[in-house]
């Protein structure tokens, strides 16, 4: 070795370089603050990107969804037919479909943000889109969120399981038919549950939210009501859903059991039941979490069928009928909406992780 | 070469990998030979023909799934529709894999701004609700072919594969035989093939499995909005006619449990050959009495 | 095959009839009594609040407003052919068709007890001449109503601008809602009527809204105390219930069984299966669709070998109507020649001998010789006109497992076989609107109709209306069809009365016109069955007693409401 | 020291089947472990010192195999066990409250998603509920056990140094005051300086709990600070056991003495 | 081999994110300098405790990590600012054996990939026969019986073996310049010295300068040569083995050289000595789980 360096003992650490500012000392003081300042302004900028999306691929549609509504409307119920130039343009305006586009946009957005206006709904002429949607959407969230959180807890647990007994009967089971059924379409589960909970053996009702001899309000009686009602179709997306979490749940569960802190907890002599939710489950159900915040935009689209078939007056129905009509604003708003939560829902996530997950790095 | 020898070796110590590929390829033999197949059933009339047959026949040696309610033979549609189904799956499986397999590596392995941009984007992607977007997409379309509808609903399952791969390349790429690999002279893509990519196979895999699913009902959804590759049968479409026309009710059962016991069988078999990998990924469950 | 069909009966007691079975009476989830109500099965509902059929989506088709509520001046029965006089007592033409005269009702009252009078008929009339923004407004009245005049309170006359001997038709109930209707002044007045949501609605029908449950998509009507025509209608049901069902069939027709509705919610198939299953409670009434199911064929020449006339026939002969009218519609319906409907009332516009001339048949040979000669096949084997290869372009707003769809599906097959390729889409309702209208389309497959002549459909193929393609054709001439003697025709029919002798010889030409030209393709009169329960009501139209148009979305619905019996029937606790 | 045995292996036999044929890993192994004693476990790399460790623990996993053999284990007050045979519940209760573990890859043993104590916590409610009380000092105790504050309690795993998980798991390892401690390398992975401590640590816990260690180390510098008793394993085989002064001093076997004329010392150089 | 060459740290400084600490980094390594020449061929050891920041040097020398601060040269250009044929040339020469036997190897391939994947990234071998028979001749060299490690895989070797076969790498490439971050940790004391008498054997027969990264002075003594002490990432004193062994000038090093456990029953520890743990951070975890952004 040459001796590039000065003489051993004089190697002296360097005195620390000054913080530039001291909000940037701060936070790298808070570093829990700094991750959750820049989690937000991502989530404001996927945010933004995600509703201009929305708003534009949307607006440069070819056609005139106004014009074309309005022709259907009096080809339907055989109006007098007229020019239509009169009625088209009037509603344009009022639909604020009218001038350039970027100005539309400026608009739709200045009265998003400011006003959380839609605009006027199409399929409900003149309620406000907003009013629309937010009339549903308490049936969607009760019936699909609430569908969607159980699947997500049964499906967990059991995946866990079944990843846990690898190679255990009833492991065997419980993958084997949440392969073969995870995939089989929700409406289709749904439908034999009428078939035979509602029509063969007549337990439970077939349709509505609930029974309308009863008004609605925050009595007992509403509320066994909306529980008795919403029992079958819950019971269908719980199911399907459920082993879709199963298999994901066990796929993560696998590589988890090949850690030496769960042979070390075996060592131990816990009892295994301690060891699957103390240790193996909770390192493996957090990227689950995420994957849940994700999984929450299907409720926005991915059951029209099952609200259908029950009748249940939820967002999907709404959503169909908005886009049988070409009802941007309505279109648009549940799009935004779905943007909205799932984002929400995934900051959230984001944020609580640190929480749940204490190895969780704050910084990329 | 390693990675095709490594899974002809799980192949011989898997029954389950040697399972799913066997039903698959079943499948795939079914839908290749499709068109004979078809007009075998038919004789001199084409089965899927409109009006072909009466309508609602129930079961019987001559239709042995029964019509359907235009007069269609039920079990030639339901082996056209797995030919068209395949191909779907396979058109978008492949290429949201593709996309979302490059579009993770490249994030995940170059990190940085790169990552950040990518993964922003995929965000966004993921949280756009996708089926009014596919209605405003029929407004442009005019006649579409199979491949294009397969690569529609690829653009927006792409986003989920290249998440949950995105993860997964981030926590390997800081392993020291990726760093043994980097001093050995292998090349950044060279490395992605060979060290990450194996590793990832289970996740490419599930990957692959749900969007190809994905893709296979979702082309119903699309058919619904004349979205569809015009006159082709799919068995999505078939679940959708069952549905639409009562057929539980009516007793016409080929109709629906036929297509769903086929889409369940792929499914199946899908998700066993990805046990089957998860078993060369982590050689330490080789041995470890399978389920 | 000796095999059957599912809803065959079953084959142990094959030539008995299936014992009677007894039925099992469901629960159905409404707010009234349930043997005091009529149950009616619909679709889809989004609006409930609003009650103002003059701004888009302001009202609910198809919940009972137009069939229970409101009323009509005449109501024409197409099932009898029968013009009855209601809220208005008759109408007259001056000899120059420029005045008419209709006389009100003298008993009329809206459901606040206001009597209803001719200056309320002078209001209305007033604002959708004046207002063009509104639904119904401007149009045919701006084009002909100059003054109305009330002398007396029951007596309206119409000073026109110009003749016309149809001006009669926008008071009529024929199909469905007549186009224009009485608004109550005294609710009106004053009121926006691009904003009125008049909920609840005032009008002069024997039932009211008591309630719109929208959490339900239901709409409740109850009987109106003091209706004015009580003499002449009363209903039996105290209540009349418009509520959604689920659109797919299992649960509909389950819900049918079950007697959950008394009419609608199930389909065809499944009625085939109960009724050969002995199903004891159930009616089913066929009634002719007065739109025949109907291809469009563009006729812009910009569109290419379309806009051939021989083309158009060649298609013509791939039609196999016999074959889609027996297993591809739900019920088995006979061909459509004449682009009208089959009722006994529009014989009067038949002409045989030009049928005969232009005699429709399904015959793929003279197809393929027709093509032959105007788009002649390639080196290549395709078919090709002015140097293109031919390629038609379906579309339908039907959904893929639709009729329509089915019958272009079918029409797809042949002209394949004919060396004709062709793709076939079905198009979310505003995406085919916005097609349809801008003639981007080679062939549609769509209905079409008249209720009253048939200058309503010449008129609307006059050159005039037609846009360019890719221009918004406003609802007029969507087919693009230009022919000057039909334009010569229609002007010269469009102020003769059809029936007088004059119009004859005129419309015969127009018919011929037709014939060769084919803007139109009839496929097949439609049958549209209605189903009716018997376990709580009796008394519907039938087969056998078609007193009136069955369907439960028209007006004239309210007159099968005032013939029902309560069975006595009552319902599940 | 007593003369009383807590173990007793006999003809320990262990395979591995791999697709290249058996590797027998361990070979008829006889060794008695007694009372209060440390012994330590030298040998070779792959001399399969792992592998006993965890075949005696009831960890081996396919395809490794017991083939043969018995270990009787005398746990204080209990009746005594074929560790080889024991199942289920039993072997459950017997595991950390009379025999714990000390494993190899100790940076990975801990637990990443729980605070230290609650590891702590898990494994003493489990086999002694009745400590619930006294449950904080009691953890607060074991730390100071091992020179660890008593706010390692409240961390994360990933946030001690590997020295420190070291201890925090050898804490662990005693709190039920087992009969035999089963240490598979224990310093191996740590530097010297830490090395140190942890010897030091465990010579205490012999001292202040009176536990039996068995100390797996290829390094003789470890025995030969820490062990009382040293077995020599070479190739699957015992080739040694006895008193830690007469294998360094008079090693009877010819591998013995290798292993102990290889040690590199301060002072001798190759070249 | 390559003469002349000389890889060189000028002011090297490395700093890691890290919460909890008042600027928002740790600094790994704090303007680290020194050379590797080689010509003479040497050993260089480089010795301190746990996360001290070796393991961190070494990935700077081998251009696995850009330090954020400082040079690293190697015959005199920046080695990230390397040709395409300078990079394979510095590739070629300079190796390293990696401290982890557990996860250098990746679980999907067999163990044998790794010395084919030498044999044939660096050209060693024109044939299967010849590449086989240098891999073997190479086992042979760190006494592991081909027979019995070729062919599996990583999990069914146990940890020295995994080491040796990293070690047999080295034996067959011969670069100019191998990095060994804690190459024999794992293995027994004659083994160990038996690699350690092939990398003076190397030394002395190939030219082969060595950087030996270790904790244990014993080894170090061993080998000879130069030797650096490095403290919380600050290199605190250097010098030939003898003279910094012997007379140690820096506290630290003394407490490293006081703890060696001596192979002497009969000379045990006496005193006790305590480390402070504040001090030692938390080592990087491979396993950390980062919030998908
Ligand atoms: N899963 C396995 N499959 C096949 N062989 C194995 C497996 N695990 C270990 N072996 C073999 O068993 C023998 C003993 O391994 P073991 O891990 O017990 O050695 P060790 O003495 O602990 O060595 P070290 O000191 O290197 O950790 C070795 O030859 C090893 O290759
Ligand atoms: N990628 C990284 N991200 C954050 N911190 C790191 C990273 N790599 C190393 N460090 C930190 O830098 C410091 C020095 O680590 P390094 O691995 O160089 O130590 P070492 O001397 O090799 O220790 P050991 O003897 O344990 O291997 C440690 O505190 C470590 O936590
Ligand atoms: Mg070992
Ligand atoms: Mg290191």
């Amino acid at each position: 070795m040459t001796a590039t360096a000065p003489p051993a003992e004089a190697v002296q650490t360097p005195a620390e370089t000054a913080p530039r500012s001291a909000w940037r000392s701060w936070l790298a003081r808070h570093p829990l603050a700094a991750y959750a300042l820049r989690r937000f302004g991502l989530y404001l900028v996927e945010l933004w990107g995600a509703l201009t999306i929305a708003f534009f691929f949307f607006r440069l549609m070819p056609g005139d969804p106004i014009q074309t509504l309005i022709q259907t409307l009096q080809q339907n119920y055989v109006y007098n037919q007229q020019a239509s130039t009169e009625i088209i343009a009037r509603y344009r305006a009022e639909f604020g479909l009218d001038g350039n586009i970027f100005a539309q946009y400026l608009k739709y957005m200045e009265n998003l943000v400011l006003h959380g206006d839609l605009g006027p709904s199409l399929i409900s002429y003149p309620t406000p889109a907003q009013d629309v949607i937010l009339r549903s959407l308490p049936w969607t969230i009760g019936l699909l969120g609430v569908s969607a959180v159980l699947a997500w807890i049964f499906g967990i647990i059991i995946g866990a399981i079944a990843g846990w007994r690898r190679g255990k009967i009833g492991s065997a089971i419980a993958t084997n038919l949440s392969i073969a059924l995870s995939h089989v379409p929700f409406f289709f589960v749904a439908l034999i549950l009428v078939y035979v909970f509602a029509y063969s053996l007549g337990m439970l009702p077939a349709r509505s939210a609930y029974d309308s001899r009863i008004s609605p309000g925050l009595s007992l009686d509403f509320i066994g009501s909306v529980l008795k009602y919403g029992l079958l179709p819950a019971l269908s997306i719980v199911l399907i859903g459920t082993f879709g979490w199963i298999l994901s749940t066990r796929m993560l569960m696998v590589p988890v059991l090949g850690e030496d802190y769960l042979v070390y907890a075996e060592a131990k002599g816990l009892k295994p039941w301690r060891i699957l939710t103390r240790y193996a489950l909770r390192n493996c159900y957090l990227p689950q979490v995420t994957a849940f915040g994700i999984s929450l935009g299907f409720i926005f689209n991915g059951n029209v069928l099952v609200e259908q078939l029950f009748n249940y007056p939820g967002l999907g129905t709404t959503l169909v009928t908005a886009i049988q009509q070409l009802d941007f604003n309505t279109i648009i708003g549940v799009t935004d909406m779905a943007i909205f939560s799932v984002l929400t829902a995934v900051l959230l996530l984001d944020l609580l992780l640190p929480l749940l997950d204490p190895r969780v790095k704050y910084w990329k | 070469m390693r990675v095709l020898n490594a899974v002809l070796r799980t192949v011989r110590n898997s029954k389950r990998l040697a399972t799913g590929l066997v039903i698959l390829a079943v499948m795939v033999l079914v839908a290749i030979f499709s068109p004979l197949i078809v007009s075998s059933i038919g004789g001199d009339t084409d089965p899927l023909e409109m009006a072909a047959y009466e309508k609602w026949l129930v079961p019987s040696p001559d239709h042995v799934l029964g019509t359907d309610q235009f007069g269609r033979d039920v079990l030639a549609m339901v082996v056209s529709a797995m030919s068209v189904s395949l191909q779907i799956g396979a058109i978008a499986g492949v290429i949201s894999t593709v996309v979302g397999v490059i579009v993770a590596f490249v994030a995940g392995y170059k990190g940085g701004w790169v990552d950040g941009v990518l993964s922003t984007f995929t965000g966004v992607l993921l949280v756009i609700p996708t089926f009014p977007l596919l209605i405003a997409l029929s407004a442009y379309a005019k006649n579409v072919s199979l491949f294009q509808v397969g690569v529609m609903i690829s653009i927006f399952s792409w986003p989920f594969a290249a998440k949950t791969i995105r993860s997964q390349v981030l926590s390997l790429r800081s392993r020291p035989y990726v760093d043994l690999a980097r001093v050995s002279k292998s090349r950044d893509l060279e490395i992605i093939g060979t060290e990450l990519l194996p590793n990832l196979l289970p996740f490419i895999g599930v990957g692959f499995a749900s969007s190809a699913l994905g893709a296979i009902f979702g082309l119903v959804g699309l058919e619904v909005i004349g979205l569809g590759p015009g006159g082709v049968i799919d068995l999505g479409q078939i679940i959708f006619n069952a549905i639409n026309t009562g057929a539980l009710t009516l007793g016409a059962w080929p109709m629906f449990v036929v297509p769903i016991v086929l889409l369940t069988l792929l499914f199946a078999a899908l998700n066993m050959i990805n046990i089957g990998l998860e078993e060369v990924y982590n050689p330490r469950l080789r041995g470890v009495a399978g389920e | 095959s000796g095999s059957g069909s599912y809803s065959d009966k079953p084959a142990d007691n094959n030539n008995k009839p299936a014992a009677q079975k007894s039925i099992q009476i469901g629960k159905a989830n409404i707010p009234t009594p349930r043997d005091q109500t009529v149950i009616v099965g619909q679709v889809e509902y989004t609006v409930f609040d609003s009650f103002n059929t003059m701004i888009p989506n302001g009202w609910q088709s198809g919940a009972g407003f137009e069939s229970v509520c409101r009323e009509a001046m005449f109501y024409l029965n197409l099932a009898t052919g029968e013009l009855k006089p209601w809220l208005a007592t008759g109408y007259k033409y001056n000899d120059s068709h420029t005045e008419l005269t209709i006389n009100f009702e003298p008993k009329a009252k809206w459901s606040d007890g206001k009597p209803l009078t001719a200056n309320d008929f002078k209001f209305t009339m007033m604002l959708l001449r004046d207002r063009s923004d509104l639904f119904g407004g401007g149009g045919e009245l701006k084009e002909f109503v100059g003054e109305v005049v009330v002398p007396d309170e029951h007596t309206a006359v119409i000073k026109m601008k110009k003749a016309t001997p149809r001006l009669h038709y926008n008071f009529v109930a024929a199909i469905a809602s007549p186009p224009f209707e009485v608004l109550p002044e005294h609710v009106w007045k004053g009121q926006d009527p691009t904003k009125f949501k008049e909920n609840p609605p005032t009008r002069t029908g024997p039932y009211k809204l008591k309630q719109n449950i929208r959490n339900q998509k239901m709409f409740v009507w109850e009987k109106s105390p003091d209706y004015w025509a009580k003499d002449q209608l009363d209903p039996a049901p105290q209540y009349v219930v418009y509520q959604s069902t689920s659109k797919q069939l299992d649960s509909a027709a389950l819900a049918f069984e079950r007697a959950e509705f008394d009419v609608g919610s199930i389909d065809e198939q499944h009625a085939k299966q109960l009724r050969n299953n002995g199903y004891p409670s159930m009616v089913t009434t066929q009634f002719h669709d007065p739109n025949p199911r109907m291809l469009w064929l563009n006729s812009d020449p910009a569109r290419g070998v379309i806009a051939e006339p021989k083309m158009r026939w060649a298609i013509n002969y791939c039609l196999d109507r016999e074959k889609i009218g027996k297993s591809i519609w739900p019920v088995e319906v006979p061909p459509a020649i004449y682009p009208w409907a089959d009722y006994p009332g529009n014989d009067k516009w038949k002409n045989d001998e030009l049928a005969n001339k232009y005699k429709f048949e399904f015959n793929p040979e003279k197809a393929a010789g027709l093509l032959d000669e105007i788009a002649p096949k390639n080196a290549a084997g395709k078919r090709t006109y002015k140097g293109k290869e031919v390629n038609l372009e379906i579309i339908t707003a039907s959904p893929v497992d639709g009729g329509e769809y089915a019958i272009a599906n079918v029409l797809k097959t042949e002209l394949a076989k004919v060396g004709v390729p062709a793709t076939l889409r079905s198009l979310v309702g505003g995406v085919h609107g916005e097609k349809f209208e801008r003639g981007e389309y080679d062939i549609d497959s769509n209905w079409h109709g008249f209720a009253f002549d048939p200058e309503q459909l010449y008129t609307d193929w006059e050159s005039s209306k037609a846009q360019p393609i890719g221009k918004n054709a406003a609802g007029k001439n969507k087919a693009r069809f230009k022919d000057p003697k039909l334009d010569e025709l229609s002007l010269k029919l469009a102020q003769l009365d059809p029936t007088s002798p004059e119009a004859k010889p005129l419309l015969d030409q127009a018919l011929e016109i037709y014939f060769q030209k084919l803007p139109l393709l009839p496929v097949i009169q439609t049958g549209y069955p209605s189903f009716f329960n018997t376990a709580f009501w009796t008394g519907w139209p039938t087969d056998d007693d078609l007193y009136q148009v069955p369907l439960n979305w028209w007006p004239h619905f309210i007159f099968v409401l005032g013939k029902l019996k309560a069975t006595g029937q009552k319902g599940p606790a | 020291m007593s003369e009383e045995t807590v173990l007793e292996v006999s003809g320990l036999d262990v395979t591995y089947s791999t697709n290249r044929g058996d590797v027998r890993a361990v070979q008829s192994v006889d060794l008695s472990v007694r009372r209060g004693e440390i012994l330590g476990i030298a040998g070779e790399s792959g001399s399969g010192k792992s592998t006993l460790a965890v075949a005696l623990l009831r960890l081996l996993k396919p395809p490794g195999k017991v083939t043969g053999g018995s270990a009787i284990f005398h746990p204080k007050g209990r009746s005594p066990v074929d560790l080889l045979k024991v199942q289920g519940e039993d072997l459950r209760v017997l595991r950390w409250s009379a025999l714990s573990y000390l494993p190899q890859g100790s940076q990975s043993s801990l637990n990443p998603v729980m605070r230290v104590g609650d590891q702590f916590r898990d494994v003493i409610l489990e086999h002694a509920p009745e400590r619930k009380e006294a449950l904080s000092e009691l953890i607060e105790r074991l730390l100071a056990q091992v020179g660890l504050e008593r706010r390692v309690a409240r961390m994360y795993p990933h946030e001690l140094s590997g020295g420190m998980k070291q201890r925090v798991l050898m804490a662990i390892c005693v709190a039920l005051e087992p009969d035999l401690v089963i240490a598979d390398e224990p310093t191996t992975a740590l530097d010297v300086t830490i090395q140190r401590v942890i010897l030091q640590s465990l010579a205490d816990l012999r001292r202040d709990f009176g536990v039996t260690l068995m100390v797996i180390s290829h390094d003789m510098g470890v025995h030969a600070q820490l062990v009382d008793r040293v077995a020599v394993m070479y190739e699957g085989r015992l080739v040694e056991v006895g008193d830690v002064h007469q294998v360094f001093k008079d090693p009877r076997h010819p591998y013995s003495r290798q292993l102990i004329e290889s040690i590199p010392r301060l002072g001798r150089r190759a070249s | 081999m390559t003469a002349g060459k000389v890889i060189e740290l000028r002011g090297v400084q490395q700093r890691f994110h890290a919460r909890g600490t008042p600027s928002g980094y740790l600094t790994a390594v704090e303007d680290a300098s020194f050379r590797l020449d080689a010509e003479p061929p040497q050993v260089v050891s480089l010795v301190g405790q746990s996360g001290s920041g070796k393991s961190t040097i070494a990935r700077n020398v081998l251009g696995l990590q850009k330090p954020t601060a400082g040079t690293v040269t190697y015959g005199g250009k920046d080695i990230f600012k390397l040709s395409r044929a300078e990079h394979d040339e510095y590739r070629r020469n300079v190796q390293p054996v990696f401290q982890d036997p557990y996860s250098i190897f990746n679980p999907f391939y067999r163990v044998d990939r790794v010395l084919w994947k030498a044999v044939k990234k660096f050209d060693l071998a024109t044939t299967r026969e010849q590449g086989l028979a240098m891999i073997e001749e190479s086992l042979q060299a760190v006494s592991l019986d081909p027979g019995r490690v070729l062919g599996r895989y990583p999990h069914q070797l146990s940890g020295g073996q995994r080491q040796r076969i990293m070690l047999a790498r080295i034996h067959m490439l011969r670069p100019a310049f191998v990095i060994a971050d804690e190459p024999v940790s794992m293995l027994d004391a004659q083994i160990r010295k038996m690699f350690l008498d092939i990398l003076l054997d190397f030394q002395r027969d190939h030219g082969m300068t060595t950087l030996f990264i270790t904790h244990d002075l014993s080894t170090v003594y061993y080998l000879g040569g130069q030797v650096m002490v490095i403290n919380k990432g600050v290199i605190v004193e250097r010098g030939p083995v003898t003279s910094v062994m012997h007379t140690p000038s820096h506290p630290y090093t003394r407490l490293l050289l006081d703890s060696i456990p001596q192979p002497d029953p009969d000379n045990r520890w006496t005193t006790r000595i305590k480390v402070d743990d504040e001090e030692s951070l938390p080592p990087s975890d491979s396993q950390e789980v980062t919030p998908i952004i």
